[in-house]
């Protein structure tokens, strides 16, 4: 009859409305700033330089400056370059450093194949949403200052990938010992080959609500713009206040 | 007054404008021997239902559609060229933007050309788990397009926000496993980027397990419906041949009755192992297009039981495949999926080197989009609507 | 009348009134009389089109699994949400101080009157309703012609919206409007012929008066409870659904195709203004409905009586517009070959047949005993018998089918 | 001058506007507009007679106006319909080109 | 009184006037629709409420439609309208001339003749004895006029509709 389907469409939506009330699977939504967003562990946006130490960051950074991200980066938003001199890296190796390293957010599409082939763990993908700027070219070009994140960090946003790439890192660190012993030979230059972080599955935890990402929201405004050198803050435009 | 306001629009044909166009108002008259007045109407490219910025010249005789003509290209991101200047594992992130409702069965079909053009093998737990997101994606896809559906019908959003809200369930698998919700950038050349957990994959059947209840949920609400049958039974009609000879794939092929499904046809990954079947249309219509989803979408929870079900354990990853300093040897690739919208194909040609010599999509969106005009002639405006979105287009698809 | 009706609530409004006219001097005391009255209704009926919308987005929201509109408090009071209900205010305060756009190429006198012409029509609507005992601004004889004759000229001022706009889908929407208005306005009022036939009048506080019986005390005697009521109900909430452009019939502004239709071009208090009408005419038509057919201010019991009538009636009106954002919530849009196809081939045919029904209805008054059962059966099969035969030729060829799949 | 004059001059006043655009106007809408205007005046003529000539049966006046206003509205649909007819046949409603009866 | 009688006056004849005088069809077209609500008010002024009502509803609510309709179905070829040729001046000129001939002859009968001075209140009519005396009285003539108006409104039909054909279904 006219206008049975009518109301067989009334009768969903009045079981929707009524369940609305007390079955809180049917609501998805999520009360944004009150209630924050419970992010997964495996969640990523932008990319960070990891630093063994959270006092000295630019001095124990783990990238060495070996430029395959920059390479490998799809839209080429990385920008580095290799320091002149050397300086000692964790294991007290005399390494490379990057005297600049820059990001450009607004270019970033956070697809992770910078971490997927950085042979030394050096760059780690972040959790940060809340970014907000107020000039499109200084405000979102990040340098080697604001990048730079201590292991802690590192440890608090991707707990398990953090607790297995360490455990990694201290075993290559003792192996590399060990054959430096063994050998006895001269100091060797050559760079600890980590093995590709892609064989090594990663187990995540989709359920976990473990993950609180109670790290403050990231500013990525530059506290003075132009700072640190960044070649964009000579040729972009000049800030607007 | 040079302008002759006699009737009810400003039929002004003064003189022409300084570049020889019209001149001025907006409400312009196309007069036309055989049909009388006929009204210019440009839909889009900003128009709530044109799924993107996608333009549809419309020649309207009152209400009457006599000539459509589509417009595309005001998302071109030179995709292509682009991927021909990247590394091959670089365009990988570029193809989630292709088709960014279902990038997981895109990132399959440029993984599997790829593979093909390296004969590059998958271990078999890798091919389950791209089995289990392909059809996770063809759920999302589907709910996606009936609730948009729905809301071009004329619904106040609520077929949309229901369909959204399981939508919704399996972007938050997406990025709990891969880390982003709708850019999965999973796929990798030779199997996986994250093996899913235990609990993750307990989530993911629970997910597959209910869905049904959804559907159901869905089709008693509206399927039913007398306005719906009426405003989607016998519009947009398209016969076989027609559909055949434009090329036509996905759905929008079934719909009209063609048994055409490359899970089927070319059996790619592990899909001959699985039993499923195919739904097939009779009329070609709006409603067919429709119910082509609702039926497949059922079909895919059986091969995601089944997925679950058979989900071998073992690497993801073939140990041999290369990530940093991929080059696969010369030579030339097709792989093809059945991605939720039809046949989606990228086509390399290797010369050797990091980077593809030749790299070309086939997008289903513009192939089913060129029969457009077909369909919706002598229909009405709000008719076109509903056909455009019973063909289901991405506009970064179709643009690329 | 018992005396529960004439309870200090009942008479509290109107005394109200009658206190604040007696400061004033002799000759300007009816003219008070009549403002308070007017200033009355429209304070009653703004608020609660401010609070129509809340509601409106409220049930939506929450038909469609949401939370809605629950975050504007108070300004200056940090922390005090209030659920969202004063969001009406906010938004009012942002219409207001949007700028407001005129097309260059638009016919601005009509641009302008257009919004002007269609508050004031849907406001003129109020003044024949009875809100309440004795409460109804203006006693008409002719009420109801009255009512139909100012609801006629507001989708006249959408066509003057979407024809001075200069903007093809204001245009297209236009001619929709008109169709539309052709089309429903004959079932609306033929839904109403029979209330007349039976009522005697046209007058609506009579008809309510009519309706104020109960059987045994508890069975009201309005007249959606008859057969004919009932069909004629139905009739005039399809028609008034449709007069008033709400889903499934809000063809002129059919988001997915036209935009906005007649209001793609009009921004800020222009668009504030029409949004309000078309509030105000829904709110004047589902009062006429719970007028005509739902017993008016009247109380469905008997022992009920002691709560005040304004308040029946507005609980009614509040239950009529719960019910169309309901329907908004759950229904598609018709296209509009298939809308004026509803009326004619439906709707009238129907109406038409409920008008000798009704006339049926009256002559068999006298009917006693069992042959009150007989007269039930037949004025319900005059309805059912052609609803469900026209409901088939109207469906015909449209039916869920079944699929194969590929072997 | 009584009120009946005044409402007898207005009539007139609106009947010769009625006619002077019926006669004048070429296009095919228009002069049936101006004969509705004319039908609006005598109806006009109606109600002042009712109102203010000679006693008569009760509501006579009203219900001849009541009566003239169903004609108009008849008139009004066949006049549009015509219209329609000849714009379809000719592509204009200009009433100097309509001048052949055959199709 | 009188001097309501003269707003409405005003109201009634300026916007006819002005309707007859405009180009724009539509603008014609609403300028009449307020002029029939002119009209309206007129009865209202007079204690006709029933007829003002059913005016404004018939005229204002149905015709007006169907004009606006009419107007917007029949949009001009713009070509063909431009020449405004001296043919149709002359008509114009002559169409006045009658006109005011008109008015003038009928000004000076009106002026010339006696009536009777009226009654002060309108005389009392219910919509219920309008309607007996409908139903009664002019019976016959009620229902000529409901025969009149559906052979009208079917011949509308009839001579509006297109003669649609059906396209061949195209069936996969």
């Amino acid at each position: 009859m006219l206008g049975s389907g009518i109301i067989k469409g009334l009768a969903v939506t009045a079981k929707n409305f009524v369940g609305s009330y007390y079955d809180p699977a049917r609501m998805t939504t999520v009360e944004y700033p009150e209630q924050p967003t419970v992010l997964p562990e495996n969640y990523r946006n932008f990319p960070f330089l990891v630093s063994e130490n959270a006092t000295d960051p630019m001095g124990t950074l783990r990238c060495v400056a070996c430029q395959i991200c920059e390479k490998e980066c799809p839209p080429q938003c990385i920008i580095i370059e290799k320091s002149k001199d050397k300086k000692p890296d964790a294991n007290g190796k005399m390494q490379l450093y990057p005297a600049v390293f820059g990001i450009d957010t607004s270019v970033c599409m956070s697809c992770q194949i910078c971490v997927e082939v950085c042979p030394f763990d050096a760059i780690k993908m972040d959790k940060v949403f809340e970014i907000a700027a107020t000039d499109r070219f200084l405000d979102l070009y990040l340098n080697r200052e604001q990048l730079a994140k201590p292991n802690t960090y590192y440890h608090q946003i991707h707990p398990e990938e953090a607790a297995e790439v360490d455990g990694r890192l201290t075993a290559d660190r003792k192996a590399a010992e060990e054959k430096a012993k063994a050998t006895a030979a001269a100091k060797a230059a050559a760079p600890v080959a980590a093995p590709k972080p892609a064989d090594s599955a990663v187990a995540p935890k989709p359920a976990s609500p473990a993950v609180k990402p109670q790290d403050e929201p990231r500013r990525l405004v530059s506290p003075k713009p132009g700072e640190g050198g960044s070649p964009l803050g000579e040729g972009g435009p000049a800030k607007s206040s | 007054m040079s302008t002759s306001q006699v009737s009810g629009f400003n039929t002004q044909v003064s003189a022409p404008g300084p570049f020889g166009g019209p001149a001025g108002p907006t409400v312009r008259a196309v007069h036309d021997q055989f049909h009388g007045d006929l009204l210019e109407v440009s839909m889009g490219p900003q128009h709530p239902s044109t799924h993107g910025v996608f333009r549809m010249v419309v020649t309207l005789d009152g209400e009457q559609i006599v000539k459509l003509k589509p417009v595309f290209g005001y998302l071109h991101r030179n995709h292509e060229k682009i991927a021909e200047n990247t590394s091959y594992l670089g365009s990988m992130p570029y193809t989630d933007r292709l088709d960014y409702l279902c990038s997981m069965s895109t990132n399959w079909a440029y993984a599997l050309a790829v593979e093909k053009l390296d004969g590059q093998p998958v271990p078999d737990r890798a091919q389950y788990l791209r089995i289990i997101m392909a059809e996770l994606t063809r759920l999302l896809n589907h709910s996606c397009l009936v609730g948009f559906l729905f809301n071009d019908l004329g619904t106040s959003f609520t077929p949309l926000l229901y369909a959204f809200r399981e939508r919704e369930k399996i972007l938050d698998l997406f990025e709990s496993l891969s880390g982003s919700r709708m850019m999965c950038n999973y796929q990798r050349f030779g199997g996986c980027r994250v093996d899913p957990s235990p609990e993750w994959l307990e989530a993911a059947r629970r997910l597959a397990e209910n869905y049904p209840r959804f559907l159901d949920e869905y089709e008693a609400m509206l399927t039913g419906n007398e306005i719906m049958l009426a405003r989607t039974q016998g519009i947009g009609r398209l016969n076989s041949t027609h559909a055949i000879n434009a090329g036509l794939t996905g759905p929008v092929l079934r719909a009209s009755g063609v048994d055409y499904d490359v899970r089927k046809i070319d059996g790619y990954g592990v899909y001959p192992r699985f039993d499923f079947r195919v739904p097939l249309g009779a009329h070609g219509d709006t409603y067919d297009r429709y119910m082509m989803r609702i039926l497949e979408m059922r079909e895919s929870v059986k091969i995601l039981s089944q997925a679950f079900r058979d989900l071998p354990a073992g690497p993801i990853m073939d140990p041999k495949a290369k990530l940093r300093g991929f080059r696969p040897k010369a030579g030339e690739a097709y792989g093809r999926i059945e991605s939720p919208k039809g046949e989606l194909g990228f086509y390399l040609i290797s010369d050797g080197s990091p980077n593809p010599y030749r790299y070309r999509v086939r997008p289903p969106s513009l192939i089913n989009l060129t029969l457009l005009e077909e369909m919706c002639l002598g229909h009405t405006v709000a008719d076109a609507v509903v056909i455009l979105g019973s063909i289901d287009i991405v506009l970064g698809e179709v643009d690329r | 009348m018992s005396p529960a009706s004439d309870s200090y609530l009942e008479r509290a409004p109107l005394e109200l009134r009658d206190w604040l006219v007696q400061f004033l001097p002799e000759p300007l005391q009816w003219l008070a009389h009549h403002l308070i009255t007017v200033v009355a209704v429209l304070a009653v009926f703004g608020t609660f089109f401010a609070f129509t919308t809340i509601a409106e987005r409220k049930l939506l929201a929450r038909l469609q699994n949401r939370l809605g509109p629950n975050r504007s408090g108070l300004p200056w009071i940090k922390g005090l949400k209030l659920w969202g209900l004063t969001q009406p205010f906010a938004d009012a305060v942002k219409t207001l101080t949007k700028e407001d756009i005129v097309p260059a190429t638009a016919d601005k006198w009509l641009h302008f009157l257009a919004p002007v012409i269609v508050v004031a029509f849907s406001l003129m609507t109020f003044a024949v309703l009875p809100f309440g005992r004795n409460m109804i601004p203006v006693e008409l004889n002719a009420a109801l012609l009255y009512f139909f004759a100012a609801g006629a000229a507001t989708e006249l001022a959408i066509f003057m919206a979407g024809w001075s706009s200069r903007n093809k889908y204001s245009l297209l929407a236009a001619m929709r409007a008109l169709a539309q208005l052709i089309s429903y306005e004959l079932p609306l009022i033929l839904s109403v012929v029979p209330i007349v036939l039976v009522a005697g009048t046209l007058s609506t506080k009579a008809i309510v008066l009519t309706q104020g019986y109960w059987t045994s005390g508890f069975l009201p005697h309005w007249f959606v409870f008859t057969p004919w009521g009932l069909a004629g109900f139905l009739i005039f909430i399809v028609a008034a659904l449709a007069e008033s452009n709400r889903s499934p019939f809000d063809l002129p502004e059919a988001e997915s195709e036209l935009i906005a239709g007649h209001l793609t071009e009009y921004s800020g208090f222009k668009y504030a203004l029409f949004f309000m009408a078309e509030y105000f005419g829904l709110t004047a038509l589902s009062a006429l409905g719970v007028t005509l057919f739902l017993g008016g201010w009247q109380a469905p019991c008997v022992f009920l009586e002691f709560i005040p009538s304004y308040l029946w009636f507005m609980l009614k009106l509040i239950g009529m517009i719960v019910f169309f954002i309901w329907v908004r919530g759950t229904l598609l849009r018709l296209r509009i070959d298939q809308l004026t196809r509803l009326a004619w081939k439906f709707l009238v045919p129907l109406a038409l047949l409920n008008v000798g029904n009704a006339a049926f209805w009256v002559l068999s008054a006298h009917w006693a005993g069992p042959l009150q059962l007989v007269r039930w059966a037949v004025s319900f099969a005059v309805i059912v018998i052609p609803f469900v035969i026209m409901g088939r030729s109207l469906t015909a060829g449209f039916a869920p089918r079944t699929y194969r799949y590929a072997s | 001058m009584t009120p009946l004059h005044l409402c007898l001059l207005i009539s007139t006043g609106l009947f010769c506007i009625g006619l002077a655009g019926a006669l004048a106007r070429s296009n095919t809408i228009l002069v049936l507009l101006g004969i509705e205007l004319m039908l609006n005046a005598a109806n006009l003529n109606f109600i002042a007679f009712w109102r203010f000539g000679p006693p008569s049966p009760p509501a006579n006046g009203m219900i001849f106006v009541l009566f003239s206003i169903a004609v108009a509205a008849a008139e009004a649909a066949v006049g549009l319909a015509l219209i329609i007819a000849v714009y379809r046949h000719q592509n204009n409603i200009r009433l100097q080109d309509a001048t052949r009866l055959k199709g | 009184m009188t001097t309501a009688l003269i707003l409405i006056a005003i109201l009634l004849l300026g916007s006819a006037a002005a309707a007859m005088l405009r180009r724009n069809l539509i603008h014609s077209a609403l300028l009449l629709i307020a002029s029939w609500a002119g009209v309206a008010a007129f009865y209202l002024w007079a204690g006709a409420e029933f007829v003002a009502f059913a005016q404004v509803l018939i005229y204002v609510g149905a015709i007006s439609m169907v004009v606006l309709f009419a107007v917007l179905l029949t949009r001009q070829n713009p070509v063909a309208e431009l020449p405004a040729e001296p043919a149709s001046r002359m008509r114009a000129l002559t169409g006045i001339t009658v006109a005011v001939c008109t008015a003038a002859i009928l000004s000076a009968a009106i002026l010339s003749s006696k009536f009777t001075p009226a009654a002060d209140t309108a005389p009392q009519t219910s919509v219920k004895q309008i309607g007996l005396e409908l139903m009664h009285r002019h019976g016959t003539a009620l229902l000529i006029v409901g025969v009149i108006l559906t052979v009208a409104l079917l011949g509308a039909t009839i001579l509006a509709a297109t003669d649609a054909k059906e396209k061949p279904e195209d069936r996969p």
